[in-house]
């Protein structure tokens, strides 16, 4: 019985949602206005869960000594620090609150960001192993993409004989324009159609309730 | 906020002001400058604004090429049985002007006025219509047609599948990994660690991955392997306690569920990277799932992943970041493969049938394709194919 | 030489680092230059669109993207507002993205002042709305509903550009620069498919592909792919108005230059070392 | 006290603390990575509220923003409630009520606009003639639509992959692949010009500021 409320709470939004772009008539598009709006303010209510729910987790860390607790305390700290300057003097720019902002999580968001250059470099380095055609292939297309994508690729190329007086000077650049245009036109579309159609399939299976573990009561 | 307070009342005098040129100058005579800027407009019409939900009305217009266009229009707008009140103010380069806040099934009559030089010069004859709300859209009668249709045939096949005729499925590496995944785990003692990708709970493939959490959780719960579920929005945290949870339940296994270990890092996107790495780092997990919505930080998860030698199992929807997934990881569930888990590694009838239904669906989205380009090529030279294309893009066409 | 090569098969994780570190820190220690050659493609399909607005157009730029993503993306916000301000153009900036209301702020002050253009009858910026798509939508109908006040909180229907913009069709363009979601594929779903406004982008090089297909059915007028893509636009902005300001986009590209290459040569070494030493070693599945 | 000077220095030692972790997980990483968590955890939390709950919610309750209360934010409000209920263990079965609404609204929207912008428009775009357009346009029509078409059938799941089906799934897959290296290769670009990013703030912010420091006394 304790399903029974949600699921038709689900079916109703979702109903609504759908048909809102279909029927353009005055109950619908309002309806359909108002509830995108109700949706955000309840998911961003929701934050406070997640709050309480880290500071538990790490003031548990420290009671019970668990591996690593000595770092809980930084975790809290940053927390309340950063949440007490927001408070107090609020976000505006130049207060306390931007400022640990702009000058310790940005930089420390945009350092985590760049660690992909280095991960990048060991995945090209190991995983493309051709273990078989179809990764030789994905390496292959890489390899002429980024050639194509910097100067230095059109420079290579014209140092073959007669490369730079032919028909295509800057045929590696353009070999990588035409593979972006074509083979990953086509297999983005393949990959969003097919994905869309997952979509579509999970969408109905939550709106008519026949998909309900998210509620975590598996019938 | 405070010191802001002196702005908007210096924006108010400036509006004002600004405003003031506008206004007629009453003494201009209108009559005599008139003739020189006879009908400027042609073609005026009138029309209730198409799918909206009423209250409004479209005027288009065509300044006549002789005479010099003025330098703005004004619309003015008579409701029957209400005085004049003026809608607008357009530059003579728009041509389509619609007025809102108008009352349904009250005619309307719109007259257009031509401003030269701070008076007005020419005004147009009247054009009147009546706003009507639309009970439905016209441009997209093609979406609404796919979408009944495609909602048919996989409800079909759901129904179908519940019938019990025994439905096949090809095998899909990445899922059948997910058991001997778990089963490692267990046996190296070293925990499950389980990423349910960066977006909400509104995202579908977030909503695929707490299904297949579901799973996970039950095989973890049956084979005793501890499992690590940290998260980057509080919805999904909940909804992922809530799941796991039921899964340990129906695994008779309530004692081993564990909440702590489902918790909450932060909504920043590499703060949640660099927590993950941290877990990955010291926890050392045997077996990692990275199943969701992912952007940036997926190579920086998954290559972590790979540098303490977990089997990684990866599936996400996003074109952009299945490339690194397959660079990184053991198995990698491409698109629509995220949203099949949940029918293969339950099996159950009905979702087994739905996926039936998306084959189908597929079917019908080629067959659309295939005609639609058969007809377009066939157009080239024999006319009427090219009907058969246009209708195919008619129905895929949505405004 | 066998035997070099079974070294390098199980190099260490952290040589591949050092070697990046060094393909990149050197080049601007240093300050090497390469020229830059700007082909067709979508960049110059968007430089060309701007460039054709007609006079007195009101443009609107979304900073959908975050600090940690500036090195791409705010050259391009620039070189754009540089383009635009030289053209007489009037821009919107808005943001679906917290921080892009500060980054807007940023550059439409800095660009403004040196080309005098002012706040509130050149540029106004409308700063954060939370809601993705789903402002983009209200938008159609609305733009007051969304923005009631500016990011001074100046009221909406006080700012005297903004007397002509009430709902988005009234805008003449639209441009999102965008790392991820919300970005391009809410203003196309919701500005450029329902309201038929023109939409240019600016993107990080990864999701570009995404937006490939935008580009093939017109869904999109033109788009800034990566670092390479600021770095085209800046060479055509300066190509166009004298005295322009360099950018920070095109230095950067030789660095670029060189750590690809050194990237492509750990592509090639990785498999020649695997297929001369792993031949009887079975790698992992794909 | 230089607050500017001190905010360099902050973001580079965090940076340099996080860098560490390319060489293993030490102490340094570990004090940036809880810092990190904990901060970005409270900017998130201080922005909702400032930019989201306060605008959107409040002030269209109260009638603060532009006067006139909109009661129906009532609603809203309760299945915020309902949401948070899950802080009480008594009452937490209420919180379903705020997940349903969440995941209906999500799924309704989804589904409407990925099948409008993800599938038709994409379908719409690869009705395209092969005749009338050049050679070159033939080949790279043609290419289109086999790949999309291909890449569908990879993606069946009741059938089987061999003979016909078995073909064409193989011819979509490499072409997927195909796609997924161009996209590698693309990507590859925008994620060194992040670490050039960050080794230009080192460079040309950080660095000079040891003159201005170590400098003064010489």
């Amino acid at each position: 019985m304790r399903l029974v409320l949600p699921l038709i709470v689900t079916f109703i939004c979702g109903m609504l949602m759908i048909l809102q772009f279909f029927i353009p008539h005055r109950p619908f598009s309002l309806l359909g206005e108002e509830l995108s709006d109700w949706y955000m303010i309840v998911a961003s209510a929701a934050i406070f869960l997640g709050v309480v729910n880290l500071v538990q987790v790490h003031l548990m860390k420290i009671s019970q000594r668990a591996k690593n607790w000595q770092y809980s305390p930084v975790v809290l700290l940053g927390f309340f620090v950063m949440t007490a300057a927001g408070a107090v003097w609020g976000v505006e720019e130049g207060r306390p609150f931007d400022y640990m902002f702009q000058n310790m999580v940005v930089p420390m968001g945009a350092t985590m960001f760049s660690l992909l250059a280095f991960f990048v470099a060991s995945a090209a380095f190991r995983a493309f192993r051709s273990s078989n055609w179809r990764a030789t292939l994905l390496l292959l297309s890489a390899f002429i993409v980024m050639l194509g994508r910097v100067p230095i690729g059109d420079m290579i190329w014209r140092l073959f004989p007669g490369a730079a007086s032919g028909a295509h000077p800057n045929l590696v650049s353009e070999a990588a324009e035409w593979l972006m245009q074509v083979p990953n036109m086509a297999g983005q579309r393949a990959v969003m159609i097919g994905a869309a159609l997952g979509v579509v399939a999970t969408s109905l299976r939550m709106i008519f309730g026949i998909e309900r573990s998210y509620l975590g009561g598996a019938e | 906020m405070r010191e802001m307070a002196f702005l908007p009342a210096l924006l108010a005098l400036a509006a004002a002001a600004w405003a003031q040129p506008e206004q007629p100058d009453s003494t201009a005579s209108p009559a005599q400058d008139a003739q020189t800027f006879e009908s400027m407009f042609e073609a005026v019409c009138v029309t209730d604004a198409p799918n909206d939900d009423g209250g409004a009305l479209e005027v288009s217009w065509t300044l006549s090429g002789s005479a010099s266009p003025p330098d703005s229009i004004r619309i003015l707008a008579t409701p029957e049985g209400g005085e004049e009140f003026e809608a607008g103010w357009v530059l003579p380069g728009t041509d389509l002007f619609s007025l809102s806040g108008l009352e349904d099934g009250v005619p309307c009559s719109i007259t257009l006025e031509a401003w030269a030089g701070g008076s007005p010069v020419s005004r147009s004859d009247a054009a009147s219509a009546t706003p009507s709300a639309q009970w439905f859209h016209s441009r997209r009668i093609g979406m609404f047609v796919i979408t009944v249709l495609l909602a048919a045939v996989i409800f079909w096949y759901i129904n179908r599948g519940k019938s019990g005729r025994p439905l096949f499925i090809r095998e899909i590496a990445g899922l059948s990994a997910v058991d001997d995944a778990v089963g490692r785990a267990t046996e190296m003692g070293r925990p499950v660690l389980y990423i349910p990708g960066i977006m909400d709970m509104d995202d579908i493939q977030t909503i695929a991955s707490m299904v297949i959490l579901g799973r996970v959780a039950a095989k973890t719960a049956e084979y005793g392997a501890n499992l690590l579920v940290p998260n980057t929005r509080s919805v999904v945290m909940s909804v992922a306690q809530e799941v796991v949870k039921e899964s340990y339940l129906q695994a008779g296994r309530p004692d081993a569920y564990r909440r702590e270990n489902i918790n909450y890092l932060t909504d920043d996107q590499f703060g949640y990277a660099a927590g993950v790495d941290g877990i990955m780092v010291r926890q050392r997990p045997a077996a990692i799932f990275l199943l969701g919505t992912f952007y940036a930080e997926s190579l920086i998860l998954a290559e972590t992943g790979k540098s303490v030698g977990a089997i990684q199992i990866a599936g996400t929807a996003m074109p952009s970041q299945l490339p690194f997934f397959i660079a990184a990881c053991d198995y990698t569930l491409i698109g629509e493969e995220l949203f099949a888990a949940s029918a293969y590694l339950s099996r159950e009838p009905k979702l087994l049938g739905s996926l039936k239904g998306q084959d189908v669906a597929k079917l019908v989205i080629m067959l659309i394709i295939v005609i639609g380009v058969l007809a377009s090529t066939a157009g080239t030279w024999w006319e009427p194919a090219n009907r058969v294309a246009d209708l195919l893009r008619f129905l895929t066409h949505v405004e | 030489m066998r035997k070099l090569l079974e070294k390098l098969d199980r190099v260490d994780r952290r040589v591949i680092y050092v070697l990046m570190a060094l393909s990149v820190f050197v080049p601007l220690v240093f300050r090497l230059d390469f020229p830059i050659p700007v082909g067709g493609g979508p960049s110059r399909d968007l430089f060309e669109y701007v460039d054709s607005l007609p006079p007195g157009s009101t443009v609107l730029i979304s900073y959908d993207y975050d600090p940690s993503t500036m090195p791409e993306l705010q050259p391009m916000a620039v070189a754009l507002t540089q383009h635009l301000f030289t053209n007489g153009h009037r821009i919107i900036a808005t943001a679906l993205w917290p921080q892009g209301a500060s980054l807007s702020q940023e550059v439409l002050s800095s660009v403004g002042d040196s080309l005098g253009r002012t706040q509130y009858s050149d540029w106004v910026n409308l700063g954060y709305t939370v809601g993705a798509g789903v402002s983009v939508l209200r938008m159609g109908s609305s733009m007051q509903a969304v923005y009631p006040q500016d990011r001074d909180g100046v009221p909406y229907d006080s700012i005297p550009m903004l007397r002509r913009v009430t709902v988005i069709r009234d805008l003449d363009m639209i441009v999102c620069l965008s790392a991820g979601d919300p970005g391009i594929h809410a203003w196309v779903m919701m500005a450029g498919d329902r309201y038929g406004v023109p939409v240019g982008g600016g993107c990080t090089a990864v999701s570009a592909p995404e937006f490939y297909p935008y580009l093939g059915t017109g869904q999109m007028i033109g788009l800034l792919g990566g670092l390479k893509g600021a770095a085209d636009y800046e060479t055509l902005v300066r190509e166009g108005a004298v005295g322009c300001p360099p950018g920070t986009a095109t230095p950067g590209m030789a660095a670029q230059s060189i750590a690809h290459l050194v990237i492509m040569g750990f592509i090639v070494l990785g498999n020649i070392t695997y297929l001369s030493v792993g031949k009887g070693r079975k790698g992992a599945s794909r | 006290m230089n607050w500017d000077l001190v905010g360099i220095w902050l973001g580079a030692v965090l940076t340099l603390m996080l860098y560490s972790f390319l060489y293993r997980d030490n102490p340094f990483y570990k004090f940036a990575e809880h810092l990190f968590v904990g901060m970005s955890a409270g900017y998130w939390l201080i922005y909702t509220i400032f930019n989201v709950l306060i605008p959107n919610f409040w002030n269209e309750l109260t009638g603060a923003g532009d006067g006139t209360p909109d009661l129906l934010m009532v609603i809203p409000g309760i299945f915020g409630l309902f949401m948070l209920a899950r802080l009480v263990p008594k009452i937490a079965g209420l919180s379903r009520l705020a997940l349903s609404m969440i995941v209906g609204t999500g799924a309704g929207l989804g589904l409407i606009s990925t099948l409008q912008t993800n599938c038709l428009s994409q379908v719409e775009g690869t009705i395209v003639p092969l005749s009338g357009v050049g050679t070159a346009g033939f080949l790279n029509n043609l290419i289109l639509v086999a790949g999309v078409v291909c890449g569908l059938v990879y993606f069946f799941f009741s059938k089987a992959h061999k003979g016909v089906v078995g073909a064409a799934a193989n011819i979509g897959i490499t072409v997927l692949m195909i796609a997924f290296g161009a996209s590698f290769g693309y990507t590859v670009m925008a994620r060194i010009s992040l670490l050039i990013g960050q080794a230009q703030f080192l460079i040309f912010d950080w660095l000079p500021t040891f003159s201005i420091i170590f400098g003064a006394g010489g």
